[in-house]
């Protein structure tokens, strides 16, 4: 009996605040099972649906990147019935996991080009997978310049505080971080991120574009990159869309013939054209 | 008879019954039995509510359904209401529930409503006693008890 | 065996012999919609003692001529049996005339993907941390979701067998084939009855189907009525196999004698009874769908949708109906006592902290505004015009892209049950004329 | 369904609509148009006087149309309505869920309503493809349709298998607009049985009327711009409500109920709920049912399952019913939408019959005050608490 929507049981290992208001953890989980641990793969840009027994399913995208072994990161914004039960967990607690879902970032062909990734809020957590992954040691060299633009509201919205430090000390990155509005304890710059896109002004040459973040800003986003000269199958986001079953069948998920838990949810904005607004 | 509905077999059953106390009045009243060591069976779970008019009929349905071997609700005598007039809504919608429910074949005795005031510690004491009774005759609740289906 | 012919009156026999070896379906009666419900399994009466046969021809002298259908209705006026007794039970030997009501109200799917079933049970040990070795969370196939006994559906329609056609696209693709429909799939064997008098509401010639279809059956069966002087009552099924296992379920009949084989006299009254057929369910057809979907891409923005949807209540009666809907939700049943934190086990159960309980699928609908409710607020499709879009565009557009066939099979239930008779029909020629008219193109340029 | 001459009431429906929305008096126009199918009317949206010509209005307008009018967003509404719907535009606007002056009331008094659910009972295997009715003349030429008890419900048919009923017939006049305090309107019937062979029969009227349009308490609107009468003629309205119903409600059918035992109810309410699919067609019909969000529909908390859990159904149904009391008109769309034939009639029947006992009250008859719920008398019933 093959039964696609048995989940494989995990255990947290580590919850980890992201945000100034808590609506932000990351949880750092291993599959129970070793056999299950080894038989894991995926790539970046692909989700779980992650299982709270008691309370259900939401399909949650993988954060850690592949080329850390032995374990996933899911970054969770508090927003539903599911997403809060995850944050009233315990480190230690265990919960279902299935998957990997989904398509993942175009990495082969991206390998020579020029990457800019431009995220928003928990919008990073997709990229940080992909991020991740190309610049580990064993990757860095198929990519060539990477270009990272960051933001959040305040700087308690920044999420993966952990890691931009890190991210700011490589030399071989041009890390931008922003945020809308500062506080008191705030030196960095000020602005929206598609504001900063066109003072970082990437060229488009030989470059893709990764972004995710709040509707409002992959809107502008995409009109600035526009007007940079990216052309639209430059341009590769990752889509959000209400999910139960994560394997095609369901079809809540359904946008055009696409269905956004099998052919998604990365596309490229050449695609996305072609798909009928509504996502 | 009674025995064998036991779930333990030895002792006698005891009912499980939802009571909605209003704060102002019952739950006080509850209060008061307590303090004046009323007995009354030990069968009543207490759900404290801020006034019998806030007990929305889907909350009897509802406890029901989870199992409750019956409901009581319990609010300020009529003209007490520390809202005015939150029990004689209350009552409107108690009376079409209770008769509704009988319509479908709930045994009225399951649904109970009483006004109990804050000094009526003997009287809370004694619809509690009262309303086990009557459930207690009527046995565990069979009818709209969601059963699980897991192991 | 490749075909049998069977008196309507043993039809009774057939199915207790079949009974033996399989779960057996029937349609089943439900007087208050005025047809069959859905399907029931065939619980056969207790088999007359050995000489003496069930119910043949011989016996049917006594007084089966009263079995006119008509005495099956149970009148549902005020007043009467009003709520009551409503649980018809369908004395078995009329059956045949029972048959001979079109259309289920519950399509086929529902013995395949059911309204709602488990899909997985589990049980949580100690709160939610296990038992601190990682055991004590358990997830499992919760029992009695598969069927263990291989069954037969009998009396289905060519329209709701190929609908499972296009549910196979669905749930036996390669990538995730889902276990639940397969395996129910792979064991029932569906004799379906061809449509003599189809429906006012049938329109399945204008989805690629007919009246006699064989798409998703495994055998074929005829109605053919009593001829003056063959000495039957009711006339006979004349049943053809249509795939492998329809020939073992026939040659398992002809061994018990249940049946001959037919003559050449019959397969031309077969003949007849299709083109009749035919004929009658040509008139009032809709425009042909098959190449509906190349006007759909090109009017997504078309007015049409703003005034087409505005009838619509929102209800779901044409999606839970539809025998090619697919569509479905995964919710929680947490076991009632159980919770999260352990709290009161439930009555009689072990006293210590354990949640149980089982995930179950329920039939969704795109027509509903929760369907696509992100948990932000946003809704992708929010108003009815969407809504109403999507299904259209899902059975005649999108549906063929992915897989190459219309996600219609013409049965028109949703187009009898619609409570504003939203009638597809409508929508179809509608749609078929913009593309005639050139509107798509112009709309999509 | 063959063409038909339209009835004097529509004709004049048409011509008075296509006037309202010349003047541009209003925007729209709700009201039923001929269906696809034989005795089935569709919702029909007139936003310009070409498509008032589409209006009709006759037994088969079963829908009630004033669901429509919290979803439009004209700025105007006209609705077509029967007693039953105007009951319900009164409640809108009891509620606060509309302004009265944003509707214009087209009343037209109603006979009743059919229930497809029974015609397909008759009908069983045979097809149905020619519906109308059909003024009969003359004493004791009836036709052999069912047994005509108002009460009964459960008598065979006898002799509709064949033409037999027609003969009846002496002089045909078109549309339903005519009276039937004679008894003498029948439903004639024309299609082929499962031999593919023609047949027709001629029913009486009240044998495929909806249950509860035999109980009716208002046939005509309680509140009209304007009434269109049975031979067209327009009567303005005077800007006044009804006081209350024409008879005295009568609940035999849920007293019936009443008289069983508990346990012989509670097995009828099992064996209602269990037709139940949760296709939510009941809910939709409903103008009561106009909430953001149903409670069948929240996911926190979440109050009932989704599944084909007995008691999750039986919840929704009682709560349905429940969050209807005191407003419920029983105009029986529910009933008519659903497609599995659940008797949704037996609670929300039962709560207008405690209202109307109890409190005096039934529903849509009122468009200032409070709801049955919203208010109360010091002397409510009070004997049924501790």
């Amino acid at each position: 009996m093959r039964n696609p929507y048995l989940p494989d049981i995990a255990r947290i290992e580590k919850i980890i605040q992201e945000t100034a208001a808590n609506d932000v953890k990351t949880f750092r989980v291993t599959f129970v099972d070793d056999e299950v641990r080894e038989r894991f793969s995926y790539r970046p840009g692909q989700f779980s649906e992650i299982s709270v027994f008691g309370v259900g399913e939401a399909p949650i995208s993988i954060t850690s990147s592949p080329t850390q072994k032995g374990y996933l990161e899911f970054s969770v914004k508090k927003m539903g019935v599911l997403t809060t039960a995850l944050h009233h967990s315990a480190e230690g607690d265990l919960i279902g996991i299935r998957g990997p879902y989904g398509n993942w970032f175009p990495v082969e062909s991206m390998e020579g080009k020029n990457l800019v990734f431009i995220g928003g809020g928990i919008g990073l957590a997709p990229l940080r997978s992909l991020i991740n992954y190309v610049l580990d040691d064993e990757n860095r060299g198929r990519f060539n310049d990477v270009t990272i633009i960051y933001g959040a509201r305040s700087p308690g919205d920044l999420v993966f505080k952990w890691e931009l430090e890190k991210w700011e000390k490589r030399r071989d990155i041009d890390f931008y971080l922003t945020v809308d509005k500062g506080d008191a304890g705030w030196s960095g710059r000020e602005g929206f991120v598609p504001t900063v896109l066109m003072e970082v002004s990437p060229s488009p040459e030989n470059a893709v574009t990764i972004t995710c973040g709040p509707p409002i800003m992959i809107k502008f986003v995409i009109q600035n990159l526009l007007k940079l000269g990216f052309t639209p199958a430059q341009i590769v986001t990752t889509l959000e869309m209400r999910m139960k079953c994560g394997v095609g069948k369901c079809g809540r998920c359904n946008i055009g013939s696409k269905y956004v838990c099998k052919d998604g949810p990365v596309f490229t904005y050449e695609e996305l054209q072609r798909m009928p607004q509504e996502y | 008879m009674r025995e064998e509905l036991s779930p333990r077999g030895t002792e006698a059953w005891q009912p499980k019954i939802v009571a909605f106390l209003c704060h102002w009045c019952s739950y006080a009243g509850a209060d008061l039995a307590g303090i004046s060591r009323f007995q009354y069976p030990p069968s009543i779970r207490v759900i404290r509510v801020p006034c019998s008019g806030a007990v929305n009929p889907f909350y009897i349905v509802k406890a029901l359904q989870c199992g409750a071997d019956g409901v009581l609700v319990s609010g300020c005598h009529p003209g007490d209401c520390h809202y005015l007039a939150g029990n004689y809504l209350a009552r409107r919608k108690f009376a079409l529930l209770k008769g509704l429910l009988e319509h479908v074949g709930i045994e009225p005795d399951r649904v109970q409503f009483s006004w109990v005031s804050a000094a009526e510690g003997q009287k809370f004491a004694d619809v509690v006693k009262m309303v086990t009774d009557r459930v207690r005759s009527l046995g565990p609740a069979e009818k709209l008890v969601k059963r699980g289906r897991g192991r | 065996m490749a075909a049998l012919k069977i008196t309507k009156m043993a039809l009774n026999s057939v199915l207790a012999l079949m009974s033996e070896r399989w779960d057996v379906f029937v349609p089943s009666p439900s007087p208050a919609p005025g047809g069959p419900s859905g399907f029931r399994l065939f619980e056969p009466r207790p088999m007359p003692a050995p000489g003496k046969p069930g119910p043949s021809e011989r016996d049917s002298s006594v007084n089966r001529q009263t079995c006119d259908e008509d005495t099956l209705w149970n009148g549902t006026g005020q007043g009467g049996q009003k709520g009551r007794d409503r649980e018809n039970h369908l004395p078995e030997e009329r059956l045949p005339q029972f048959l001979r009501r079109v259309l289920t109200v519950k399509p086929l799917k529902e013995l395949f993907f059911p309204r709602s079933e488990p899909i997985l049970g589990y049980c949580v040990d100690g709160a939610f941390g296990g038992n601190g070795d990682g055991t004590g969370v358990s997830v499992f196939m919760p029992e009695g979701v598969l069927p263990g006994k291989p069954r037969v559906v009998f009396g289905a329609r060519p329209c709701d067998a190929a609908s499972l056609t296009v549910l196979d696209r669905v749930f036996a693709d390669e990538a995730y084939p889902d276990d639940f429909y397969i395996s129910r799939r792979k064991n029932t064997i569906i004799v379906g009855l061809g449509c003599n008098v189809p429906a006012p509401t049938c329109f399945c010639p204008a989805t690629g189907g007919d009246p006699f279809g064989t798409a998703g059956l495994d055998v074929l069966a005829y109605d053919l009525p009593a001829l003056d002087g063959d000495g039957s009552s009711q006339g006979h099924y004349l049943m053809k196999a249509v795939t492998r296992e329809g020939e073992a379920l026939l040659g398992f009949l002809s061994e018990a004698h249940l049946g001959e084989g037919p003559s050449e006299s019959d397969e031309r009254a077969c003949m007849a009874l299709e083109e009749r057929a035919r004929k009658a369910i040509a008139a009032g057809l809709p425009a042909d769908t098959q190449s509906l979907g190349r006007v759909l891409g090109g009017i997504f923005n078309h007015p049409y949708w703003a005034t087409l949807h505005e009838k619509c209540l929102g209800c779901a009666a044409c999606t839970y109906l539809c025998p090619t809907c697919h569509c479905f939700d995964i919710s929680e049943e947490p076991d009632p006592g159980a919770s999260r934190s352990g709290g009161e086990s439930p009555k009689g159960g072990p006293e210590r902290p354990r949640l149980t309980g089982v995930r179950v699928r329920n039939w969704d609908s795109c027509m509903f505004p929760i369907f696509t409710l992100h948990t932000s607020g946003h809704n992708p499709r929010p108003t009815g015009l969407e809504r109403v879009r999507q299904r259209v565009m899902h059975k005649f557009y999108y549906f063929p892209e992915n897989f190459g066939a219309v996600a219609c099979v013409g049965c028109g239930r949703c187009v009898k049950y619609c409570p504003v008779n939203l009638d597809i029909r409508e929508v179809i020629s509608h749609i078929a004329a913009l593309g005639g008219t050139g509107v798509a193109e112009s709309i999509s340029a | 369904m063959s063409a038909q001459s339209p009835s004097a009431l529509t004709k004049t429906l048409r011509e008075f609509c296509a006037g309202l929305l010349d003047e541009g008096r209003v925007d729209v126009v709700v009201g039923f148009g001929r269906g696809t199918l034989p005795l089935r009317s569709t919702p029909v949206f007139a936003r310009n006087p070409d498509d008032a010509s589409r209006l009709i209005f006759d037994a088969t307008c079963e829908n009630n149309l004033s669901v429509f009018v919290p979803k439009l967003k004209d700025k105007r509404i006209a609705v077509v309505a029967k007693g039953c719907d105007s009951r319900w535009l009164n409640q809108y606007i009891l509620e606060r869920q509309t302004e009265g002056e944003r509707l214009y009331v087209i009343g037209v008094r109603c006979q009743g309503v059919i229930d497809r659910k029974k015609l397909d009972a008759y009908l069983g295997s045979r097809r149905l493809l020619e519906g109308r009715l059909e003024e009969i003349r003359g004493q004791g030429e009836c036709g052999e349709g069912l047994e005509g008890e108002g009460a009964g419900g459960t008598g065979g048919v006898e002799g509709a298998g064949g033409v037999k009923g027609a003969e009846g017939v002496e002089g045909a006049r078109p549309g339903p607009g005519v009276s039937v305090s004679d008894g003498h309107i029948k439903w004639h019937l024309e299609g082929n049985d499962a031999e593919g062979r023609p047949w027709a029969a001629s029913l009486d009227f009240e044998d495929l009327l909806s249950d509860s349009c035999k109980v009716c308490v208002k046939k005509g609107p309680v509140y009209a711009d304007v009434v269109i009468g049975e031979n067209g003629e327009t009567v303005k309205g005077n800007g006044e409500t009804a006081k209350g119903p024409e008879r005295e409600p009568s609940f035999d059918d849920v007293k019936e109920v009443e008289g069983a035992s508990i346990e012989e109810r509670w097995k009828a309410f099992r064996s209602e709920v269990s037709k139940c699919i949760r296709c939510y067609a009941c809910r939709q019909a409903c103008p009561g049912c106009y909430c953001k969000e149903c409670f069948v529909d929240r996911s926190a908390p979440r109050w009932i399952g989704g599944s084909d859990d007995e008691t999750d159904t039986m919840v929704f149904h009682l709560m349905r019913a429940m969050h209807l009391a005191g407003r419920c008109v029983d105009c029986g769309a529910c009933v008519r939408a659903c497609p599995m034939g659940v008797d949704l009639g037996l609670l929300n029947r039962k709560l207008q019959k405690d209202g109307w006992v109890l409190f005096h009250h039934i529903a849509g008859f009122e468009r200032e005050g409070k709801p049955l719920f919203g208010t109360f008398l010091p002397d409510d019933p009070n004997d049924f608490i501790l």
